[in-house]
């Protein structure tokens, strides 16, 4: 299958899905004249014109109600945050009208929307741009979140999301848009709510999400030269979430270690582990540990942010600690 | 403030003699109005009196004294128009056509509600009407009635939205920000500052160093004031702001200025250090809309006692009879609660975490 | 001793750090004039006047961004947001700014401020004005969070936080301003992190916070009259957050129930929840359970809103199941 | 903005002659902010060949062609006065104290650095000069200003705040919610928009129907614009401004008008579609602060050439030197990764939840 970057694959999902419905659009800071701060737009502007490819001022709580306005009306908007760093400021239009707005309602209104951007840290951005934002958004019952972590997945979840009847947030990764990997041309779709076992292997369940998939595959590839392997559980899909594929591997290997880019406090992980210990209490030999990263905003300094950042060395130990090892 | 509320007062005190004072519009079409505003004075006031028995629960704001900038705003718009506010939403849900049952209903917290039930006060939804809510977080709905106004412009309809807010939803940055969206886009939005003069306890003067006309400048809207106690006025204001806009003039924004004769929501006092008594009796006996209104067309022999006895009996029938029809309608289906989080299709994975069976009764 | 409210209680600390300490300032809305929305500023104004007790412009992440600005420069900002829920609209200034300012700039600025006001549901004001913010204010590091369920705690609590060197949000609840009880006149301070056993039992541990005390306390008078004694343990402080009190609950009585106003997904509970089978995992004699709100938004209807909240029935079947009985 | 661009160019096209034409500053002063501004250009291009080659990370914005507006705005302040800004700060820290060698080991992400090596380039601290940083998300400082000048209006010191936006940055509600309260509360800010007529990639004339001079009206304060390329215009400007609103004249807001000479961060091309080619040559021959100024003084008979070459000597070995402290300071120990995240002292209960061992190299 041809190779693409998950940047083109991104460009796809959303140059099909607009080629496809006509009620979709793309706004954000720079998505149009600029083909986007990070390129996801690439060309689109040329392709579906200003009506449809948005350049918006800067004031992220005004557009993102924006989106959540047209979508009350039927129009399928398309958010990009330039990072969900900023969208901190658009927190309310997500979570206090797109997220209420069917329930509020007894379902008078559909919001049929995407909001959509980088998540997570970079190199060296510090503090204010290098957070994980992944536990503000899925707190709240009413929105979606989809995290891909390959090219394939960036095109069909993304599809998925901007077909899908309720407001969806799709976090990408800055680190990502340049993964390379195969995509197939054309219609690609990926459901919501759909884990991927990357990686198989009996002894111990590494679970994740988007970026911190590929340091669990190093992980595990360290594991194997120890002879001891991994199950590698993507995902891809926080809410809704495939708790069958999370107890199905915890049940297999009765072993499980979740890696998270961000912060621990009721992190991502913390709801796997208390639910995995829920439903699984008995197949457990072991706590669920979790690797995250340091309890710190992130620091400037490469050393620091390197220290800071959850590290495969730091996956190994802990699945060696879930196995009793050393 | 208070000087400038007794300036309006004054202004409002006289009342007019001659029929031409129906500024043109036909005699029907403002006796209607007439009929309108009594039926949102009578509604409001079955609220109050519901409230006091425990019938209603949570916030509930009143527009009593406000009845005119509804009417007269709204009466000009078309069914497919849409009309956008805040959680002092009932008389213009009213005035967009959803049923007083419905509204009531809504706020008993039935079944047969606006919004089954599950919106009460400060979310009554109307979409089949193009009331598009009652929405509760200050200066949330401008950013929402700018998508809006965007979709219409994005499908070319000859619609317009239009967005109340309050005089103290001025201060909000998203307030800004949506005015400069619907600038830059030219988006068929009227905006409608509903400027009762207070925020809760706050006067206006105390947070802002300049009026109301100031506002939009940053953003180039076209600004315009209008008396929203007088009816006529605000009716033929906002019908000329809606050809304005429908003709692709892009955006308005629009001082409406009024008072809230009650407190800010049933749990708040009528006056006290923010106003006063007086200022407060002062402005119900020399500007309420609907005496002022009747005044009026007494003056231009085109009302009297009886005829406007019968009109009050029937705005009083139909808010009992909402009442009656909010008493009867059934409490939501406990089966209800899970309904509406997410669309009913979840073809793989867990959407729900508070492991409870949601057949739950 | 005397008993005063809970409110009252919130005004004498208030008070009383403000005559201490004349670096100290209220800033919120309507918390001059009209002695705040839920009076627990009463009286203030007219003590300590207008520059040190100022209604606010409805212009949430104005102030609180004011209130970060003036604590940079040595003043103790007190911030009331009349409630939590309309601070998702200020969230950039507490996480982005307060949080980080000290870690930025490596300790050139302290941010000693106060984030306050009630979280949680009070009675049918429906899904924009009743939700639990915890989670929000929790994740990221940076600012610590109290949340005093008795109004000892109130006035204890409020007035280390109001001393702390650091940002602390303190969480307080509609339903508890009326809330009568014992009060220390005068100087009563209660540190920050240190949990508090509300009731002594050796069969199983209750662990909660905030407005959930209460309910936690009429389930053990419930369970006790089936002759089972719970542990009830009140956090009062979610971070710095008292992990020994939790951990020794759980060795003495094996099993845990946590019991929370909010939601479930990445709630404080599942924060709790792993951390308990992280540091305690061979103490459990089964699932640390949740009772949490329904997840959805919440309802406006009578009927909808109780189903929706956690109610004492739920966490004494919660408790029979870690027990396993019935 | 094109055309605007064009006629702002004509305006600095033409070089002034006779000495008065230093507005009655002393030569020395005028040599002074010369100097300073040689320092900040070779300071940004010391910073650019060090991000070329990998010593610098992550986002990186330069002032190449902005150094008038920070040299005259905090020229006139006082060592006790604040400065804001954005995080295009490297020349305003330096202009308010903050050593070239402090700020270049930031950069470089050293514990030599003005944030001990954990800010970097969009967060310069200098809290000993009244450098009060460097904030990423765009608008934030605004609001921290009023903080700022809330406590020096609290604590009736004589000092003022002065800060920076961006000309997109007006656009974000909390510039709208700060200038409000800083007009209510008469606080003395200075809010100076660095208006370079680009966010980013995106004209100021693409995302406001207005011009700048609009943005301030709803809140009443006073505005003023200052062309920002001509660093006697805008010292006089700000010193004029500085002594109103120590006087307690409240707030006040002025459009900077200067232009950006590089991308918009390091990894941004100087032009594209958003601007042109032509655009920004135009710009860097016609309105280089340093050489208008340098033209103006030698046409006053206070420059010759040799003067100049000097200057830059001293200006090139100042950020030489910057990138050798840089260099020379050592990255941070590791186990300051934990420290400041709250005050050291914590007597109770656990405020870190990695499960990692913090003395951890
Ligand atoms: C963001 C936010 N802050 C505060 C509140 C609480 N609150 C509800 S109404 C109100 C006053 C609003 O006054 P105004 O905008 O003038 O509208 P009015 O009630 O007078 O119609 C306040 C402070 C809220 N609902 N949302
Ligand atoms: C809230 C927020 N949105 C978006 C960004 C990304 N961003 C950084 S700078 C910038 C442009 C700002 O332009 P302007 O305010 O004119 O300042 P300039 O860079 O021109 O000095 C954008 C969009 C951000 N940092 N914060
Ligand atoms: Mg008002
Ligand atoms: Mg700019």
């Amino acid at each position: 299958m041809r190779e693409i970057t998950y940047r083109e694959a991104l460009n796809e999902a959303l140059a099909e899905e607009m080629e496809r419905d006509d009620s979709v659009f793309l706004m954000g800071e720079e998505v149009g004249e600029y083909d986007g701060a990070y390129k996801v737009s690439k060309g689109l502007l040329d392709r579906f014109g200003e009506g449809r490819v948005v350049d918006s001022p800067i004031s992220e709580l005004g557009f993102a109600g924006l989106g959540v306005g047209a979508a009350m009306v039927g129009l399928r908007p398309i958010i990009e945050f330039m990072t969900f760093n900023f969208s901190i400021l658009a927190l309310d239009a997500v979570l206090n009208s797109a997220a209420k707005m069917r329930y509020m309602s007894s379902g008078q209104y559909e919001i049929p929307m995407v909001f959509r951007g980088p998540t997570g840290a970079a190199l060296q951005l510090s503090a204010q741009h290098s957070q994980a934002c992944e536990t503000w958004y899925v707190h709240a019952p009413g929105v979606k979140l989809v995290v891909p972590a390959t090219p394939a997945d960036a095109k069909g979840l993304l599809k998925s999301a901007i077909r899908d009847p309720d407001p969806v947030v799709v976090m990408e990764g800055e680190l990502l848009y340049n993964l390379r990997g195969p995509v197939p041309a054309g219609e690609h779709v990926v459901p919501l709510g759909l884990a991927d076992l990357k990686r198989e292997g009996d002894d111990v369940s590494i679970i994740t999400h988007g970026k911190m998939v590929h340091v669990a595959l190093q992980a595990a590839a360290r594991l194997a030269k120890d002879g001891i392997e991994a199950d590698v559980l993507d995902l891809r899909s926080l809410r809704p979430l495939d708790a069958d594929a999370i107890l199905d591997t915890v049940r297999k290997t009765n072993r499980a270690v979740y890696v998270e880019e961000g912060w621990a406090y009721v992190g991502i992980g913390a709801q796997i582990a208390a639910l995995i210990q829920e439903e699984a209490f008995d197949h457990l030999d072991a706590p669920v540990l979790r690797v995250t990263q340091a309890d710190v905003p992130m620091p400037y300094a490469k050393n620091l942010e390197q220290l800071a950042k959850p590290r495969a060395s730091q996956v190994v130990e802990a699945c060696k600690r879930v196995l009793y090892l050393n | 403030m208070a000087e400038t509320m007794a300036d309006r007062s004054e202004m409002k005190g006289t009342a007019p003699a001659a029929p031409d004072e129906l500024a043109g519009l036909e005699p029907d079409l403002v006796l209607g109005l007439l009929q309108d505003m009594l039926v949102y004075r009578r509604f409001e006031e079955k609220a109050e009196e519901a409230y006091a028995i425990g019938k209603i629960g949570g916030f509930c704001h009143l527009h009593i004294g406000q009845e005119a900038a509804a009417a007269g705003s709204i009466g000009p718009l078309r069914d497919e128009d849409y009309v956008i506010t805040a959680y002092r939403d009932h008389t213009q849900a009213l005035a967009k056509g959803v049923s007083p049952n419905a509204v009531m209903a809504e706020l008993y917290g039935r079944s047969g509600g606006a919004s089954g039930g599950k919106g009460g006060s400060m979310h009554i939804f109307g979409a089949g009407h193009g009331f598009m809510g009652g929405h509760g977080i200050v200066g949330q709905q401008a950013a929402l009635a700018t998508g809006i106004g965007w979709a219409i412009k994005y499908r070319e309809q000859d619609r317009l939205c239009l967005c109340f807010i309050g005089d103290a939803a001025v201060n909000q940055g998203v307030f800004h920000e949506s005015l400069n969206m619907a600038a830059i886009w030219k988006l068929p939005v009227i905006f409608a500052v509903e400027n009762n003069a207070y925020g809760m306890g706050t006067a206006f003067s105390r947070v802002s160093t300049t009026d109301m006309s100031t506002k939009a400048v940053p953003h180039g809207v076209p600004d315009s004031a209008v008396d929203g106690q007088d009816v006529v006025a605000t009716y033929t204001h906002f019908r000329n702001l809606a050809a304005e806009v429908r003709s692709g003039g892009g955006p308005r924004f629009v001082d409406v200025q009024t008072y809230r004769f009650k407190g800010h929501s049933m749990s708040d006092p009528v006056s006290g250090t923010y106003r006063s008594k007086e200022e407060v009796e002062g402005k119900v006996t020399q500007s309420d809309p609907i005496r002022l209104l009747a005044d009026r067309l007494r003056a231009a022999g085109l009302l009297d006692q009886q005829r406007l006895e019968a009109m009050d009996v029937e705005a009083r029938r139909i808010s009992a009879e909402a009442a009656d029809f909010a008493e009867a309608s059934p409490v939501p289906d406990p089966r209800a609660l899970y309904d509406h989080v997410y669309a009913e299709i979840n073809e793989h994975g867990r959407l729900f975490f508070d492991g409870r069976d949601r057949g739950e009764k």
